[in-house]
Formats: structure tokens, C-alpha cells, sequence
């Protein structure tokens, strides 16, 4: 009777290790092999009975349902702010330029893209945390050294947006890098205002009414979109770059920028 | 029977499930951790009668070994097939959700249905 | 979003040991319970069966495992109700078949069929049940999955005839309960003899019983494993 | 030997529908007509004695599963048939599938079996069937939102079962059986052990988990504003009593009095203050179910028998009038297309007709204007109960109540008569409000005249008029001042910790005691 002490001061181990892996395989995996222990304390607790549903319930049956529902291929995990024409819902399906690149990427390393909709600043809070692993939707290059830059993807034109009207016409055009909804917000409001915003902030304006406002397009690419990584996916970073210059070296990136953009 | 008897170590396995219910965001190993709860109280409830050198509930009872107390052992066997129940649906009411929010983290999941919901208060 | 906060985790860690902490104290745990055995002993014998747990599971306590059945039933049902109306996947492909499998399926499965019955239909005389014998037999059938696909193991076992067993089992197991009832008996008691310990036919209904909840657990559980292989890999 | 028939008709009916797939609807009726009878013939029998018991199988008392019929039972049988029937009705027209008919015959069985047993271990099966039954019915129609609030559900009403379970071992242990009056002698004999009140605390708080106790049920008011009308009316009417007829089993093992008088206190005046801020019809409504769970664990912990069979009635009453405002409600919300109380009462000539009527009965019944549904049981309630405070928390809890469902006056200011609606919904609402309005001669019948005598005097009128002019003034007060109220409780880490905290109250509580 010596072995029953042992099998149960192995059981809250087995227990803690299983509830502790990262990957959920091997939580599954863990538990099973927790109910296996359990089965077999059972049995030299005198319940025979007791470990052979244990062992054919518990081990068996609800390991496998659990096995076969979770995914075992791996997933690239995106955070991204709803853009138009770069990341955007339509119809229960996502598009867009950044998507299409993205779409490529998951494909070369073999993982399912799962895109999560955040608000423009939770972005690099969700990276630094390492809860995704990639941030998309038209952000502006930036030196943020806490996390890693892809090489730009797409240039961004330049709009100036200015009231019409007398009041307008001496102001010089302030640049407005603010978050897309601010922006948004700011012309809903039809406050007077003359700012220059870049492609995507003016592709979301764009749906608004501007009856009110001039629009002009500078022809002076000051900037560039890029997607932005947590500091430790070294590795995705080198694939992504590579991905991003092989696509502008074969001129895929121009056919697909003329595509969303006409 | 000191320290390692299976009351005790039902206990423990008991605060382990608590501990993995309240800090594993992932609903699947949530879940798991739920199973863990029940396993640790059907633990407890065989316990109870259970001594080292008794004999298994089977007539005609051994005349040197006691027999162990069977009624512990078959309710539990309901327990367990009740365990099974709530595990398997569950799973298939995450399989949904993920459906619906492409995330099984429980608090990703609780933002989205949160920012869903028209302002009630 | 963030992550649980320093206050946070302390406090769940606190309240967790702390909810230990007084269990161990207060269970008043001292060796095994003095509850006396005589009693089921007398009961066991009166039911006819060996396997004391199983006379008290199916006939002392027979109401609970009634509601049990009706527990799993329920699981049954729940899962083939959501994962039915999704649709399933235009094409569900095979699981990667491989020779280990496929021999294995030749060879394992037929065993673990046989295994099952006998633990069914010995539930009063040894260890097991219908109930671990039908999940034993329903999971086995995981591995005929795996090398024919479950439609083709579907079309084998008989397809919508299967469901319509599993309720008849299911309806099978409250007649029978109902029976004594209905000839005006003391509710849930046993009408068979008990018969001679240790013989296939004695435990009374404790038999019937077993192959009932057998046959349904077997089909339910084979329901619930069909479901999810075709499904699988969603979350 | 009604006693086990009652569940087991619905049993059989359960399996039968799933078996026969089609005229669902008949064999319901039928199932309901037969239950109706067996419980009429119960009655019947407990006109000449105290209860009849009834041992599973012909075993021995201490093994044998215990079915008692008593005041208790009968009382909450009775409300479940009659919900069942109001439910029957209301979705008379409505497609359902025999999957929706199985599931209510369990729903129905399980409640009657609960309100029978006396075996500890035979309530943890009951309280699982019904907990995994009603969250299959409030994910009936797959919206993810109700799928996400049924998880919830399942995963926080399973953490409390568990605790339930170890309490089962924590009892088996030291009482060698599992029948509720064994354990309560058991427990006489040695009242200052130390495993009692650690006994009590896991059993009480495994319950309370599924009673709707508010520290334990943060979650609740989320599941039950998400489902179907006819299922938060019977989840409210039925699912949440079980829980609360088996902590009034356990209060006879245990010396509960003093954990049930400050649980129902915090339950109703913590609900209520989240019903006064709650502008969705639906959600004030689940929210104020919690507070109404408060009155009844008060009048059970006041220990008069007054107060005991106030809260009884008071069960009754609550099941009816909810029954009737969450079916009403869901009508409402369904014409308008949104449940939120702003765009009820824009919108308020949309309403059906039948809508209207029955949501005011319900208001009327529920703030307790004399002489109807609620007046009749708190005054009888409140007439048992002696203690100062205690009068002063239930008046606190009615003025609330009153507060915040003067929110749904402005409905009624309408001229137009709004349209015809389904005669179906109509002959729901006519059973319930029939009802409540004719409450207080339908509880003539079970209560005995000198108690129900204690609502004719006149403190009970200046109360309930109080109370009423209190409330009124209350929601004057609050009206446009949104207070922040803390909404992270209702997530699954902050929930299991509040279930825990919610232990240790109950066994600092037992402690004390």
C-alpha cells in the first residue's frame, strides 16, 4: 500500500503543471494524465468502480472531445484599428491592403490570421503585453524603440483639409496626427479647422459629409505606413520584411495599392 | 495516515482549480480548471471510508479486512457523469463564441459583448 | 485589458489559501469514517448483487442515477443541438490516417467492444457498469472514426435508427422505473427476484438496468464523439 | 407515492417527447392536466396530517432517498404548474422544437423533485439537472451575447455545486447518511462541533449560488435578461426558488437564522439600488427578482411562524407577478425592438394593448398596492416579523422597489389604445393576472385566518401607502443621476471571488451564531 501516497502527493504536481502550460494541447494533455492518477488512487482506495468511470469519463472520453476541438495549428494573432481600404470589415469579411499582406504572410508560415478590431491606442499596450502579435491599420512609422518596425509598406499622400470661407484662407494647415476618430470627430463637428491628415485618416473622413471643407491633395510623400511588433518577435520580423521586399521587388505591392486604391 | 491522505490532498487540488479559475484567462483551460474543482470534491467523498487495509464493497465480505463504506463510491459515480455533462456542453458553447469573437481569452471576450451592449445603467 | 493587478492577485490568492487553510482545520479529518457498513451489507443482499456499489447506484439510490441518465441525455442533446445547427464543414476531411491506426482500429476495437459489453452486463457482479461500459464502447468507436470517418461508421451502426434507440433506451429506463408504480408497488422498488448472488441473472433489475443505460450511453456517447470530430480544430 | 409520480409524469414526458417528435404541444397538456390532479390529491391528503413522507424503494430510513411532502412542497409545486401553464399558453403560437418541450418537462420535473427531497446528495443531482436544462433554454435561440451570459451561468452555478459537493462529504463524514432529518438530529445532538458551521457555510454558499443571492449571483441578472420571455419567466419564477427551497431545507439541519435575516438584507438592499439605476425593462426586472429572493430569506430567518408562511406566500405572489411583467416585458420589447426604457416610452403607443394591461397589473401587484398579490403576502410577512431593524430593511426594500419601477409609469400615459394583440400572450397574462389580482382570496385558502387577518388593519395599509409615497419620492430623488455602480463584478475571475468571499461571510456568520 505503499504506492497510494505516492499517487496522490503526485496528483495536486500533475494538477499545478497542467494548469500552468501556456499551450492548451498540453493542458488538455496534463489533465489527462491528472485523471489517469486519479483513476488509479481510486482503485487503491478500494473503489474499483469509481476508477474505471474515472478512468473511462474522465481520461478518456473528455480528453478526447477536448483534443479534437482546439485547433493544433498556430495562429497570427493581429491587432488592428478599422482603416478603410488598409483593415476594414465589410459584410462579415475583412479586406483591405494591410490584410492582404497579412493574408500572405499567415499563408507562407502556415497560421490561421485572426484579426482583433482595438481602439487605435490600445495597440502598442497589447503588443508590449505580448497579447498579439502584430499591430496593423494604417500606422505611421514611428521610432517607439519598445517595439519593432516592418519596413514600410505604402506611402501616404497628403490631404489638407480647410474650411471654406473667409477665415480660412490665411491659416496655414497644422498636421493633425491624431487618432482616426478624433479626426473623424473633429470634421462631424464641422468645427473651422485646416490641417493636413495622411491617406488613411482622409479615407475615413472621406465617408463623412464635406460640403464645408476644401480638399487638396499635396503631392508630397512625407511618410510611410508600417506594421508594428512586439519587441520579442524577432523572428516574424525577419519574415515579414522579407515578405515586404520580395512583394515590392516583383511589383505585387504597386498592383495591389492600385487595386484598394484606385 | 499523515499529511498525504486523500482528504487533505482533495483540499489542495480543490485550491488549485480555484487559483487556475481566476488567473487563466482561456477559456478552454478555464474550463478545465472547473473539472478539476468537481474531481477534487469526488476525491474528498471517496476518501472518506477509504483505509489502507479494507477490502473493496463486494460480497461475501472478507472475514479478517472491513469493508469500505460503498455508498461515498456510487454517489460519486454520479458526480462524475455530471462532471462530464457540464464539460462537454461548454465547450461546445465556447466552440460558438469563438465562432462569433475569434478569441477564447474570457476578458477579449467580455470587452466585445460589453461594447456591443446599448448602455443600460 | 490589463493584466490582473498586484491587489488583485493577492487578494485571489489570500481568499484561495485562506478557504483551504480553514477546510483542512475544520474538516476534522481523523482516519477513515466510522459509518458502519452493515446496513448496505444487508441492503446488497437483499438486492441480490455482489457489487454493493451497483445495488446501491440502481436500486437504493436509484432515483439519482435516474436524473444522471437524464443529466447525460441533456449533455446529449445540448451538443447536437448547437453543433447540428452550425453545419458542418462542406467537406470534413478524414483525420491523417496511418498504418499504426488502421492496424490498431482492426485489432483494438473488436476487443474493446467485447470489453464493454462484459462490463455492462457483469456491472452487478464486478467492477464497471452500463454506464463506463457504454463510454468505453462509444469512445472506442473513435478509432473506426479515425480510419473510416464518421459517416461511413454512421451509415454501419444505422444512421437515424441509432437516434431513434437511443431514445427508445432512454424511455426504456422510466418505464421500467415507473412499473412498480403502476401495479400500485412502493415506487422506484425492485419487482424481480433477487435471485442467487454471484449468477448472471440475479440483482433482480439491476441487469435490465445496465444494458438499458448501456445501450444509450454507448449511442450518446458515440453522438457526442461524432460531433466533435466533425467539428474539430474550431476553438 | 405522489410524491415521486409528480416528477416522474415529467420525466417520462420529457423522454416520450424526444422519442415521438411531434404533437409536443398535446402531450405537454396532458402532462400538465395529470400533474394538476396528483398535486390536487396531495392536497387533499395534507388536509389531514402535518406531511406525508414517502421512502424511495421501500429501504430503510438513513439509506433510502427521503421524499416529504409538507407546506413547503406543496407550495412551490403549485406555483411551478401554475408558471408552466402560463408559459404553455404564452408560446402557444410560437414554433418551437421538441427540444424546447423536453428541456420545460425537465425544467418542470426537476423543480417538483426538488421541492420534495430530503437527501442532500439528491439535491445536488436535481440542482445540476436543472442548472445544465435552464442554461440550454437561455441559449435557446443562439445569439452569441445570451450564449456568453449562459456560460457564465454554467460556469459559476458549477463552482457552486462543487462546494456543494465537498459540504455533502463534509456532513457524510461526521453523520454517516445523507437523509436531511437524520443529519438534523445528528447535528442537535453535538450543535457546537467544529465541523458544523464549515459544514453549513459550504452548503449554504453552494445554494446560494444558484438562489440568486446577490453576493453569489453577480452573473444572474445578465442570463436572465437575456432570454426569452418565457424562459426569464420561468427562470425567475422557478429555477431561481429551487435554490431558496433548498436553503430552507438546510435551515432545518443548520441554525441558520441569523446568515439567512444578513443575506437577505444585503441581497435586497444591494439589488435594489442596482434596480433603481437600471434603465433596461428587462434587467430591472431580473435585478429586482435578487431583491425580492432578500425578503423571502428574511421572512424565513425572522423564525415566526407568521413570517415564515408571509414568505411563503410571498414566493408565490413574486413567481406570479414576475412571471407576468417578464412575459409582458418581452411582448413589449419585441414590438418596439429594444428592451431599453427610454425608447419603451418614446415609443410607447406601439405597445399592444394586452402588453400594457398586464405590465400595469404587474406594477400594481408588485409595488403592493392593497389589496392585491404583493400587499397581501408582505403584510403578512412584515406582521411576523418583531425586530426594529428587520422592519426597517423590508420597508427600505418596498420603498425600493416602488422607486424603481416608477420608471415604467410614463408608459401608461397614453391615449391611444395601441393594437389588438395574440390571444395566445392574452390568455397568459389573463391566468397570471387573474391571479395577482385575486390573490388575497386564493390565499384565504392555505393560510389560516388569524394570520391572514394581520393584512386588514390598518399599519398594514399606512405601510404599504407608505412605502408607496417613500418610493415615489425616492425615484423623484435619483431620476437623472446616474450613480457609477461597479460592473467588473459581473465577470467570471471577479464572480468566483465573490463566491468565495461570500464563504467566508457565511462562516464568519455561523461562527457567530
Amino acid at each position: 500500500m505503499s504506492a497510494l501516497p505516492v499517487i496522490l502527493g503526485l496528483l495536486p504536481i500533475a494538477a499545478a503543471f497542467a494548469l500552468t502550460r501556456r499551450r492548451r494541447l498540453d493542458a488538455i494533455i496534463g489533465m489527462a494524465v491528472f485523471s489517469l492518477l486519479l483513476a488509479s488512487a481510486f482503485f487503491l482506495l478500494h473503489a474499483p468502480d469509481v476508477a474505471i468511470t474515472e478512468a473511462a469519463v474522465g481520461a478518456a472520453l473528455v480528453t478526447f472531445i477536448y483534443v479534437l476541438a482546439i485547433r493544433k495549428t498556430g495562429r497570427l494573432t493581429v491587432v488592428a484599428s478599422e482603416v478603410p481600404g488598409l483593415i476594414e470589415r465589410a459584410g462579415g469579411q475583412i479586406t483591405g491592403f494591410e490584410y492582404e499582406i497579412l493574408e500572405r504572410l499567415a499563408g507562407r508560415l502556415g497560421l490561421d490570421l485572426v484579426v482583433q478590431f482595438v481602439a487605435r491606442e490600445e495597440i502598442e499596450d497589447i503588443l508590449l503585453r505580448g497579447d498579439a502579435d502584430l499591430g496593423a491599420g494604417g500606422i505611421l512609422s514611428d521610432s517607439d524603440h519598445r517595439l519593432l518596425w516592418a519596413p514600410p509598406h505604402l506611402p501616404t499622400a497628403r490631404f489638407v483639409i480647410a474650411s471654406r470661407g473667409p477665415a480660412a484662407a490665411v491659416t496655414e494647415p497644422v498636421p493633425f496626427r491624431g487618432y482616426v476618430a478624433d479626426t473623424i470627430d473633429a470634421v462631424r463637428r464641422r468645427s473651422t479647422l485646416c490641417m493636413t491628415v495622411d491617406l488613411a485618416r482622409f479615407l475615413a473622413i472621406s465617408r463623412q459629409n464635406l460640403d464645408a471643407y476644401d480638399v487638396r491633395r499635396i503631392e508630397e510623400d512625407a511618410e510611410t505606413y508600417a506594421f508594428v511588433l512586439g519587441r520579442s518577435r524577432g523572428d516574424l520580423h525577419r519574415q515579414l520584411s522579407a515578405l515586404i521586399v520580395s512583394l515590392r521587388a516583383s511589383g505585387d505591392l504597386d498592383e495591389m495599392a492600385r487595386r484598394h486604391f484606385p | 495516515m499523515g499529511i498525504l491522505n486523500g482528504v487533505t490532498i482533495s483540499i489542495v487540488l480543490f485550491g488549485v482549480g480555484l487559483l487556475g479559475l481566476i488567473f487563466r484567462r482561456d477559456l478552454v483551460i478555464k474550463l478545465l480548471a472547473l473539472g478539476l474543482l468537481n474531481s477534487a470534491a469526488i476525491l474528498c467523498l471517496v476518501s472518506l471510508g477509504a483505509t489502507p487495509d479494507g477490502a473493496a464493497p463486494f460480497l461475501p465480505a472478507p472475514a479478517a479486512r472491513a469493508l469500505v463504506d460503498p455508498l461515498p463510491q456510487a454517489v460519486v459515480l454520479s458526480a462524475i457523469v455530471i462532471n462530464f455533462a457540464i464539460l462537454a456542453l461548454a465547450l461546445v458553447f465556447v466552440m460558438l463564441l469563438v465562432e462569433r469573437y475569434h478569441t477564447t481569452d474570457a476578458q477579449r471576450i467580455e470587452q466585445e459583448a460589453e461594447a456591443e451592449e446599448e448602455t443600460w445603467t | 485589458m490589463r493584466r490582473p493587478r498586484l491587489p488583485l492577485i493577492l487578494t485571489a490568492v489570500v481568499l484561495a489559501v485562506a478557504f483551504c487553510a480553514i477546510l483542512i482545520a475544520d474538516f476534522g479529518f481523523t482516519g477513515p469514517a466510522s459509518t458502519s457498513v452493515e446496513r448496505f451489507v444487508g441492503a446488497a443482499e437483499r438486492a441480490g448483487a455482489v457489487n454493493m456499489v451497483s445495488a446501491i447506484y440502481l436500486n437504493v439510490r436509484l432515483f439519482d442515477t435516474l436524473l444522471e441518465v437524464l443529466v447525460f441525455a441533456v449533455a446529449v442533446l445540448g451538443v447536437r443541438f448547437y453543433l447540428t445547427a452550425r453545419g458542418r464543414p462542406e467537406a470534413v476531411e478524414k483525420i491523417p490516417e496511418s498504418r499504426v491506426v488502421g492496424v490498431a482500429a482492426d485489432v483494438l476495437l473488436p476487443l474493446i467492444l467485447l470489453v464493454s459489453v462484459y462490463v455492462t452486463i457483469h456491472g452487478h457482479l464486478s467492477p464497471g457498469g452500463g454506464f463506463s461500459g457504454g463510454v468505453i464502447a462509444g469512445s472506442g468507436l473513435l478509432l473506426a472514426a479515425m480510419v473510416a470517418g464518421t459517416d461511413a461508421v454512421d451509415r454501419r451502426l444505422g444512421g437515424r435508427f441509432l437516434g431513434r434507440v437511443e431514445w427508445a433506451a432512454l424511455l426504456g429506463v422510466f418505464v421500467l422505473a415507473s412499473v412498480p408504480v403502476a401495479l400500485g408497488r412502493t415506487p422506484l422498488s425492485d419487482l424481480l427476484p433477487a435471485g442467487t448472488p454471484g449468477a448472471i441473472g440475479s440483482g433482480g433489475s439491476i441487469l435490465l438496468y445496465n444494458m438499458l443505460i448501456g445501450l444509450k450511453v454507448f449511442i450518446g456517447s458515440w453522438v457526442i464523439v461524432k460531433h466533435f470530430v466533425d467539428h474539430r480544430g474550431e476553438i | 407515492m405522489d410524491l415521486i409520480l409528480l416528477p416522474l409524469v415529467s420525466f417520462l414526458a420529457a423522454a416520450v417527447t424526444l422519442a415521438v417528435r411531434r404533437r409536443s404541444r398535446l402531450i405537454s397538456v396532458l402532462v400538465l392536466l395529470v400533474e394538476a390532479a396528483l398535486l390536487i390529491r396531495l392536497g387533499l391528503a395534507l388536509q389531514s396530517a402535518e406531511s406525508v413522507t414517502l421512502l424511495l424503494g421501500g429501504w430503510d430510513r438513513g439509506i433510502a432517498i427521503l421524499f416529504v411532502g409538507d407546506q413547503i412542497g406543496m407550495t412551490f409545486a403549485s406555483l411551478i404548474l401554475a408558471l408552466d401553464l402560463a408559459v404553455l399558453l404564452y408560446t402557444w403560437r410560437q414554433e418551437l422544437r421538441p427540444y424546447f418541450f423536453m428541456l420545460l418537462h425537465l425544467v418542470v420535473g426537476t423543480g417538483l423533485a426538488m421541492v420534495f427531497t430530503k437527501d442532500l446528495f439528491n439535491a445536488y443531482v436535481i440542482l445540476e439537472l436543472l442548472t445544465l436544462a435552464s442554461f440550454l433554454l437561455v441559449g435557446y435561440e443562439r445569439r452569441p451575447r445570451e450564449i456568453w451570459a449562459s456560460l457564465r451561468y454554467l460556469i459559476l452555478c458549477s463552482l457552486g455545486m462543487s462546494l456543494f459537493l465537498l459540504g455533502i462529504a463534509v456532513v457524510y463524514y461526521h453523520t454517516g447518511t445523507l437523509s436531511i432529518p437524520e443529519i438534523a438530529a445528528r447535528v442537535a445532538a453535538s450543535p457546537d462541533a467544529r465541523w458544523v458551521p464549515l459544514a453549513a457555510s459550504l452548503l449554504v454558499s453552494g445554494v446560494a449560488v444558484k438562489a440568486g443571492i446577490l453576493l453569489f449571483s453577480l452573473w444572474l441578472p445578465a442570463a436572465h435578461a437575456r432570454a426569452m420571455p418565457a424562459v426569464s419567466a420561468l427562470l425567475s419564477g422557478v429555477v431561481i426558488k429551487m435554490g431558496v427551497v433548498e436553503l430552507f431545507r438546510l435551515s432545518e439541519i443548520f441554525p441558520l437564522e441569523l446568515t439567512l435575516i444578513v443575506l437577505g438584507a444585503t441581497t435586497g438592499l444591494l439589488a435594489i439600488v442596482y434596480a433603481i439605476q437600471t434603465y433596461d425593462l428587462k434587467r430591472l426586472l431580473a435585478f429586482h427578482t435578487l431583491s425580492q429572493i432578500g425578503y423571502l430569506l428574511i421572512g424565513f430567518g425572522a423564525g415566526s411562524e407568521a413570517a415564515r408562511l408571509g414568505a411563503l406566500d410571498y414566493a408565490v405572489a413574486h413567481g406570479l407577478f414576475k412571471a407576468l411583467l417578464f412575459l409582458a416585458a418581452g411582448e413589449a420589447a419585441r414590438a418596439i425592438g429594444s428592451s431599453s426604457l427610454r425608447e419603451l416610452v418614446v415609443r410607447r403607443d406601439d405597445i399592444p394593448r394586452g402588453a400594457r394591461i398586464a405590465l400595469l397589473i404587474g406594477v400594481v401587484g408588485i409595488v403592493g398596492l392593497p389589496p392585491f398579490a404583493g400587499f397581501a403576502a408582505k403584510s403578512i410577512l412584515e406582521s411576523g416579523i418583531h425586530a426594529t431593524i428587520l422592519h426597517a430593511a423590508v420597508g427600505l426594500i418596498s420603498a425600493g422597489t416602488v422607486a424603481s419601477f416608477a420608471k415604467l409609469l410614463p408608459l401608461f400615459r397614453t391615449r391611444s389604445s395601441g393594437r389588438c394583440c395574440e390571444w395566445a400572450h392574452v390568455a397568459a397574462y389573463g391566468w397570471l393576472g387573474g391571479a395577482v389580482l385575486l390573490f388575497l382570496p386564493l390565499s384565504a385558502t392555505v393560510i389560516p385566518r388569524s394570520v391572514l387577518a394581520a393584512t386588514w388593519r390598518w399599519p398594514a395599509f399606512a405601510e404599504s401607502f407608505g412605502a408607496i409615497l417613500v418610493g415615489l419620492g425616492i425615484h423623484r430623488l435619483v431620476q437623472g443621476r446616474p450613480l457609477r455602480l461597479p460592473m467588473r463584478l459581473f465577470r467570471i475571475e471577479e464572480g468566483t471571488m465573490v463566491i468565495l468571499g461570500g464563504f467566508f461571510l457565511v462562516y464568519a456568520l455561523m461562527r457567530l451564531a
